[in-house]
């Protein structure tokens, strides 16, 4: 039972928390305009490294806010997590 | 009293004897005991055969480690694969010896488990010398502690020794050690908890054992320490020998521990055999209790010198630089030989001693337990000093003590334990004083000879050299897997199943790694050993189970009116985690009966149901239309106040997940519904693209679904229901059209009312605040009387939206289906620049015309209802396998109003193929049938204004 | 002395299984993994296409990763045709691949419910079956009466808080021993001359261009005239060297085993909606797999609360495991693919190969696998059975989405 | 103030619940009909310090909850609060928070039928929770008027530890999952009252 840190909340138990995999895969600026490769990678592709890994949470059962963590995969070690605490306007 | 059972001493109450039975002949022990003590002191050593060979196998240890003697519990409950040294003994307990499988009661367990989180700065893991420092340490710096320990009373290996602390009896310290952590408001003692592993972020599991008769049986712990300090003690390690697993012959510490815990001695003549110091103790506390000691053969070149006057004093016969070679008995020991073995020799001499003995006390170094240490993660290296892995690195917050750490005498683990006390206290920040220690006056300790195996002068292959007891594998075994090529512990181990059985190789697994070292002449630190796996000890599924049984397994959700239904004697559709009613049976109806008639009264009257599940989430904020245009297929920035729209939701790969509706509230606020079952989805999806794709748009989300009770009002008549009991509401066509909502009284309470449809007929929704939901209920069914008034359930639900050819979501869909595949272009915006999952319908494979597509289907014989889920092909019979198929059955029912059977399939280019014939499965045969368009009743829409 | 205890022990493996020869300099091909699937791709490699100047390259101990670790069920009841026709064809390979390899594989037919829990499941699982006998698989639907004839311990009561409302039946499934499997290719290619190369770990492609010409190793460069990559969980990892992405994401999956119990349990029974599948292995030991962790990890261990769940659900289903003890539990890493299906097939580089993101499914399609693996190397170009399992296929959009029927929702 | 009339979500486990309370150990009841507004405004602005003149308190901070008058205040997010207050409050509150929002981009919704109040009191209610929730309920980490999301007996809970000389906590629970909870409650408490008998 990971111990993930929500900028919010502290750290809590992993199964309050919803996994969102990679951080930082935008969505294409304009869809229509990218070409099918670009967007299976979009829809499909993401990085999967053995290591350090920056990737999105969502505190599911506590704050509902998602956040970003670097944590390793090897080790399940968290590294840093999000603290600029984005607030939806 | 049995000659075995000493008149006093041991931690027993005799005064409080206890019978039991053991292989059907029934016995006396005491509280106190354990099955193995309470056995050996009836002078039974035997418990079972081994598994493979089916040679009778003892009592070897005195705890968790033992790996022969393994029991079946019969009563006070059925409960296999117990091992005797850790059942303790109960008035009325049976028990039988096992060869190696157990037996599962075949009737259901009515003990109770549940599970408790605790939190501390410290977790301290055994209570012996090491443990209780380091606890008292942390306690006094006033850290909040948790000190766990597998056995009923704390003291760990004190308990078991004839050892004093500063001059008293070590137990005396123990129990003055215990009432002082009894003291500590913020100190947690738990006795006859095994902490059994240890995950990421010092998360620990433990499993307490409250009693067979305690309200709850065991109780899982789950800790999160800030720091945890792993005083788990040692094992000692048999050694391997031709002959070494006869009943009879016990780990030397094991001996110590029955007679100064239990009273008890092993037998009368006793021989002893040992690489080390640890089994002199043993050898002169027995004499001292009145058992004959025959020798004590040791395989290091010279006594050491403390033990040696301490033995002579006594008349015992000192053999060192010798070793046992072979042993002789029946059922149990009778003989050992003792050759000659000197350190350099390659093996013992051919001249042999043999000396009679019952008894064989072996001693070949003790491994520190180092499972949980391993399992968080700690490193391993191999001490050549004490012959043993012992932990060599820490993970964060992490550290052990005592003879888990390798410390070998008393006054090391009491001072190891105090040290890691205090550093893991002021890791938590606070601040620990010197530990004011007891001594043990510990003789200093010399090191063993690290012996993995005797030659044999008669077994060169080794074939009665046992390594695992409890699989029966021989050094012979390990031979055959090295010749046959194997390197690898892992493979080995594999190979000949060492150190794969009840007790995981506690006493196993670092001489099954030294045996592999010897005969492949590599380091015993480059063979390593197998990785460490929880649990430490095997615990019961039902203790982790715990109290997630029946119902509260997984949570029941009901909505305000469930009671209702449930009076009304109305099966309940699993959906997601609500329970909705399903149909409501009058009389002797079977379920198809009562939706024929449900179907009946609302096509042809009024219904009412209960859908309160449906998901409804508030979507407020300057660009609520915005966003809703981006998340919803269809537009929604035009729908003008006061209207709603159905709304259909795709993943960002096209297909469609979700449905619901849109009511525009003011023109910074909507409602919109969810599927019952996609409503938590809905919402993290929703706020996962709001927060973290458009954080720029100014939205809210809040869930509202249990806030409102909705009712469904649905029929020509339910305008009439309605209006009985909302005198005060425009209900006509043109005052409340379809698709808009206003807000009035209903039956005496504020409501919102819709009029949307999902069965095609004139219909209502009528929300109220939850505490209202059955009253309003009431009001309705009761104004509808007179009317006959029908409540339905989902599957009436079901068919009416069928004929309509209405999609289910998760039932006419399933994730590979686009809203163009449904037939549902028309919610589709072709205006929109965007929205979620637009980009993805002009992939080659999305874009396919000939894509599945969703029909209807009319079998030829309209009695029959094809099944759900029937597979449809081309042609009437059928070639050899595989058969193309065309698509399969989603939606089938007998519908009412048609008065026959129908169906929506999804078929592969279907909707050019309306009007052929097709063939679906039907058990082992085919049957005809018609495709259709996917609406089968009131195509113009005619009856939704009543 | 006493008999041993009926069927609590196993066959004794042969007396010779494999060498560990020094790497050569270069090979016709090698197989990067040496788990099932790359020993599977290797036999056949030699097998059906002659091809036995090959090296099988394993970072660790042969056969310890996956392979290792999984709960051994075989099965073909999948729903899609793609799936199918890959898994039927693996499991006609299973049904001769003891007397083909001369080695005990306790392969045992005894079956496998899938169970349904709520009347979409019942939808779902009847719209399985009926795919499957129109591809030539076994498959019936069963009522709870009958699962509870076919597996009697299954509380089929309608108290139960998901009761079982059938549940789909294939004979022909069953489980085998997994690292008699695994031995039994590694002796069948020490005997072709194929090396079995351990504790050689790739870390990177030599290439021209964009042609791969060999593997670097922990042991030294190896040229290679093709390169197959079976490296399952780690292949991401691989990839990345060449700056090629996979679709691919590594889970722990954690499965247990109970200590040797009496024979109870006739058949193996999985449980997609309360996450669990058990079946009770030779010895007598209850195997049980749990859901997949959700987060990505390499760390061959997954969190307790899974088991722990998993607990519930096999109590909750057979009440009769309240008192087994879990002996040992353990963890993998599993590569899951976005449609829970494989990628079998060329890569954008020539003379690369890649078989990957089995997900759960792996051990049931070794032999199949290895079948076709061999086929695309040899021939550069898929086998028509793996042909949809492609990497394009995320790009056009032709997923096979094997959620329903592979072992895990996930 | 209106008195609601109808079913409260835990109407039908009123004696259960009373059952299982054990006292002078551990009290558990619902408290009903409780004025559930959710309020949604930036936390760092002119609005936010409108609302705080309004409540007559600042808006809690992460983890706590604020008296204000005769409402008490929940943090739930960085930007999410709920007003909880008597019975029958919901028009009023609703529209002073609009008020003070003046137009400003935020949200106020009643979800008082979200959520139902379940009062834990007691020397055993910490371990009581304990028995379904993870979080470290010891005073020193989660002490008087501290509040969090988090799950109990597998469900979403919102906990709320009250002032008092002995621990009396709240639990916010969605009304559809109120009868689990209490069902819950009084598997997990039964040991209690059998210790009760015993003593």
């Amino acid at each position: 039972m990971m111990l993930i840190p929500c900028p919010w909340c502290g750290p809590r138990d992993e199964i309050e928390f919803h996994y969102g995999g990679q951080a930082g895969v935008a969505y294409p600026q304009d869809p229509q305009a990218v070409s099918d490769q670009d967007w299976a990678e979009f829809l499909f592709f993401r990085d999967n490294p053995r290591g350090e890994f920056a990737e999105r949470w969502l505190h599911a059962a506590g704050c509902r806010r998602w956040f970003g963590l670097r944590r390793d995969t090897v080790t399940n070690r968290v590294l840093d997590s999000d603290d600029t605490r984005t607030v939806t306007q | 009293m049995s000659r075995f059972r000493l008149r006093t001493g041991g931690r027993i109450d005799r005064d409080r004897p206890l019978r039991f039975t053991f292989d059907g002949r029934e016995y006396q022990g005491y509280e106190g005991d354990t099955l193995a003590s309470a056995l050996l002191a009836n002078g039974v050593h035997q418990v079972a055969t081994s598994i493979k060979h089916g040679r009778p196998r003892g009592i070897m240890a005195a705890g968790v480690e033992e790996p022969n003697a393994l029991v079946q519990i019969e009563k006070p409950f059925p409960e296999p694969m117990q091992t005797a040294t850790t059942v303790r003994l109960a008035d009325g307990l049976e028990a039988t010896g096992l060869p190696g499988q157990g037996r599962l009661a075949t009737d259901p367990d009515p003990a109770r488990y549940d599970s408790m989180h605790a939190h501390c700065d410290v977790l301290v893991v055994g209570a012996g010398p090491a443990g209780l420092t380091a606890a008292l340490t942390a306690a006094r710096s006033g850290a909040r502690v948790i000190v766990a320990d597998a056995d009923t009373e704390f003291g760990g290996g004190l308990l078991g020794t004839s050892e004093r602390l500063d001059g008293a009896p070590a137990d005396t310290w123990v129990r003055q050690a215990v009432a002082e952590l009894d003291r500590y408001p913020e100190v947690r003692q738990l006795p006859g908890t095994t902490v059994f592993g240890h995950y990421e972020n010092n998360y620990l599991v433990a499993l307490e054992h409250r009693g067979e008769h305690a309200h709850t049986r065991q109780r899982v712990w789950r800790i999160r320490a800030r720091e945890v300090v792993h005083a788990t003690g040692s094992h000692e390690r048999p050694l391997v020998f031709s002959g070494n697993d006869r009943p009879g012959i016990l780990l030397a510490g094991a001996a110590r521990t029955y007679l100064h815990r239990y009273g008890v001695v092993p037998g009368e003549r006793v021989a002893v055999f040992t690489t080390d110091d640890s089994a002199y103790a043993a050898a002169v506390d027995l004499h001292d209790a009145g058992v004959e000691i025959a020798a004590v053969v040791d395989a290091r070149g010279s006594v050491p010198p403390p033990w040696e006057s301490l033995c002579t004093e006594r008349g015992i016969t000192l053999m060192p630089g010798s070793a046992v070679v072979t042993t002789s008995g029946r059922e149990r020991i009778d003989q050992v030989r003792v050759a000659p073995w000197w350190q350099d020799e390659a093996a013992p001499g051919a001249e042999h001693t043999r000396i009679a003995c019952d008894t064989l006390l072996v001693s070949g170094g003790w491994n520190p337990a180092v499972h949980l240490h391993s399992q968080a993660r700690g490193g391993l290296c191999f001490s050549e000093d004490l012959g043993a892995f012992v932990p060599d690195g820490y993970p964060p917050s992490v550290r052990s003590a005592g003879s888990a750490a390798g410390e070998p005498t008393t006054d090391a683990c009491l001072a190891s334990g105090a040290d890691a006390g205090a550093r893991a206290a002021v890791a938590c920040g606070l601040t620990a004083e010197p530990a004011d220690l007891p001594r043990a006056g510990s003789v200093p300790v010399r090191s063993g000879r690290t012996v993995w195996m005797v030659p044999s002068p008669t077994d060169s292959t080794g074939d009665t050299q046992y390594v695992d007891l409890a699989r029966d594998a021989t050094v012979a075994d390990v031979r055959r897997a090295i010749g046959a090529g194997m390197e690898s512990v892992e493979h080995i181990k594999r190979y000949t199943t060492l150190s794969t059985a009840h007790d995981q190789g506690k006493t196993s697994g670092t001489l099954a790694s030294g045996v592999i070292t010897e005969l492949l002449g590599r380091s015993t630190g480059e063979i390593g050993t197998t990785t460490f796996r929880a649990p430490y000890t095997p615990v019961a599924f039902a203790a982790l189970a715990g109290r997630e049984r029946g119902d509260l397994y997984d949570p029941v959700r009901v909505t305000s009116i469930h009671d209702w239904h449930v009076e009304q004697g109305a099966p309940f559709e699993d959906v997601g985690q609500w329970k909705r009613p399903w149909y409501y049976p009058r009389g002797d109806e079977d379920m198809e009966a009562a939706v024929l008639r449900e179907c009946g009264a609302v096509r042809s009257g009024v219904g009412i149901q209960d859908v309160s599940t449906l998901g409804k989430i508030d979507v407020q904020g300057p660009d609520a239309a915005e966003f809703l245009d981006l998340v919803y297929t269809n537009k929604m920035s035009t729908l003008k106040v006061g209207r709603v729209r159905y709304g259909l939701m795709c993943h960002a790969d096209g297909m469609v997940f979700d449905d619901g509706t849109v009511a525009r509230v003011d023109e910074h606020r909507y409602l919109i519904t969810t599927t019952s079952g996609g409503a938590a989805g809905v919402l993290q999806w929703l706020e996962d693209w709001l927060q973290t794709e458009w954080p720029h748009l100014r939205v809210h989300l809040t869930s509202v679904t249990e806030h409102w009770a909705t009712i469904a009002l649905a029929g020509p008549r339910s305008r009439e229901v309605l209006s009985r009991v909302a005198p005060g509401m425009e209900l006509d066509k043109d005052g409340f059209p379809f698709m808009s909502w206003k807000d009035g009284t209903v039956a005496g309470h504020g409501a919102r009312v819709f009029r949307i449809s999902f069965s095609g007929e004139l219909a209502f929704e009528v929300s109220v605040p939850w505490w209202h939901g059955r009253e309003v209920w009431e009001a309705l069914v009761e104004a509808g009387e007179p009317l006959g008034i029908t409540p339905y359930g989902t599957e009436t639900m079901h068919v009416l939206r069928a004929e309509k050819g209405l999609p289910i979501v998760g039932q006419d869909t399933d994730g590979t289906v686009t809203p163009y595949d449904l037939g549902m272009g028309w919610a589709v915006s072709k205006k929109k620049d965007d929205f979620l999952g637009k980009r993805s319908f002009t992939r080659a494979d999305t874009a396919r015309t000939d894509r599945k597509q969703l029909v209807g289907l009319l079998p030829a014989d309209p009695d029959l209802v094809l099944a759900e889920g029937a597979q449809v092909v081309e042609h009437p019979e059928l070639p050899a396998p595989p058969v193309p198929m065309l698509g399969h059955v989603t939606s089938s029912y007998r519908s009412a109003v048609l008065e026959r059977g129908f169906a929506l399939a999804l078929v592969e280019a279907g909707r050019d193929r309306i009007g052929d014939t097709v063939h679906a499965t039907a058990g082992d045969r085919l049957v005809a049938a018609t495709i259709t368009d996917h609406v089968f009743y009131d195509k113009e829409g005619a009856r939704r204004d009543g | 002395m006493a008999p041993r205890t009926p069927g609590a022990d196993l066959p004794e493996h042969p007396e010779w299984l494999w060498s560990s020869p020094e790497p050569k300099a270069s090979y016709d091909a090698v197989i990067v993994g040496g788990g099932g699937h790359g020993l599977a791709t290797a036999y056949y490699l030699a097998v059906n296409h002659g091809m036995t100047d090959i090296a099988v390259l394993e970072k660790g101990w042969l056969a310890g990763g996956n392979m290792a670790r999984n709960t051994t069920i075989i099965r073909s009841n999948y729903l899609w045709d793609e799936s199918a026709g890959l898994y039927e064809h693996s499991l006609k390979l299973w049904e001769g691949l003891e007397d083909e390899l001369d080695y005990p594989l306790l392969f045992s037919q005894r079956g496998v419910l899938n169970l349904a829990h709520s009347l979409q499941d019942v939808r779902d699982s009847v719209r399985r079956v009926n795919a499957n006998r129109l591809n030539g698989i076994d498959a019936e639907w069963l009522d709870p009466a009958q699962v509870a004839e076919v597996c009697p311990i299954i509380d089929t009561s309608e108290d139960l808080r998901y009761p079982v409302m059938g549940a789909t039946w294939q004979p022909r499934a069953g489980i085998a021993k997994h690292d008699h499997v695994a031995w039994g290719f590694a002796r069948a290619l020490d005997r072709m001359g194929v090396d079995i190369v351990q504790n050689c770990e790739v870390t990177g492609f030599e290439r021209v261009g964009d042609r791969i010409v060999g593997v670097e190793t922990t042991r030294g460069p190896i040229r290679a005239g093709k390169v197959a990559m079976a490296a399952a969980g780690h292949s991401s990892v691989l990839a990345d060297t060449l700056g090629l992405r996979l679709p691919v994401q590594s889970h722990p999956l954690q499965a247990l085993v109970s200590e040797l119990l009496e024979p109870v349990h006739p058949t193996v029974v999985m449980s997609n909606a309360v996450h669990v599948y058990v079946s009770q292995a030779h010895k007598g030991e209850l195997v049980l797999g749990a859901g997949i962790d959700a987060y990505n990890s390499y760390s061959q261990r997954g969190a307790f609360h899974t088991i722990e769940r998993q607990m519930a659900a096999a109590v909750e289903l057979f009440p009769m495991f309240a008192r087994a003890h879990v002996l040992r539990t353990w963890g993998g890493v599993v590569d899951v693919t976005p449609d829970a299906s494989a990628i079998v097939g060329l890569t954008p580089f020539e003379g690369l190969y890649v078989n990957c993101g089995w997900g759960t499914g792996g051990f049931k399609a070794t032999p199949g696998v290895g079948w076709c693996f061999a086929h695309t190397i040899a021939n550069d170009g898929p086998h028509p059975l793996n042909a949809p399992f492609s990497l394009e296929r995320f790009t056009t959009g032709a997923l096979v989405d094997e959620h329903g029927a592979s072992g895990v929702a996930h | 103030m209106a008195e609601i009339t109808g079913e409260s979500p835990l109407a039908s486990r009123t004696e259960l619940l009373a059952e299982t309370s054990v006292p002078g150990s551990l009290d558990i009841g619902e408290i009903p009909f409780l004025t559930q507004v959710t309020l949604r405004v930036a936390p760092e602005g002119a609005a936010a310090a409108r609302v705080a003149d309004t409540l007559g308190a600042p808006l809690p901070g992460p983890g706590t909850s604020a008296v204000a008058g005769d409402l008490l205040v929940l943090w739930m997010g960085p930007d999410e609060w709920l007003v909880v207050g008597e019975q029958g409050r919901a028009p009023d509150v609703e529209e002073a928070l609009h008020k003070a929002l003046d137009g400003e981009h935020g949200a106020v919704v009643d979800v008082s039928g979200q959520r139902t109040v379940v009062e834990i009191a007691g020397p055993r209610s910490e371990e009581f929770l304990n028995k379904g929730c993870s979080l470290d309920l010891h005073p020193s980490s989660f002490g008087p008027g501290r509040c969090a999301q988090t799950l109990l007996a597998r469900t979403e809970a919102t906990l709320l530890r009250r002032h008092g000389a002995t621990p009396v906590f709240w639990v916010l629970v969605r009304s559809s999952f109120a009868r689990h909870l209490a069902d819950w409650s009084a598997d997990a408490a039964a040991e209690y009252g059998e210790g009760a008998v015993l003593a």
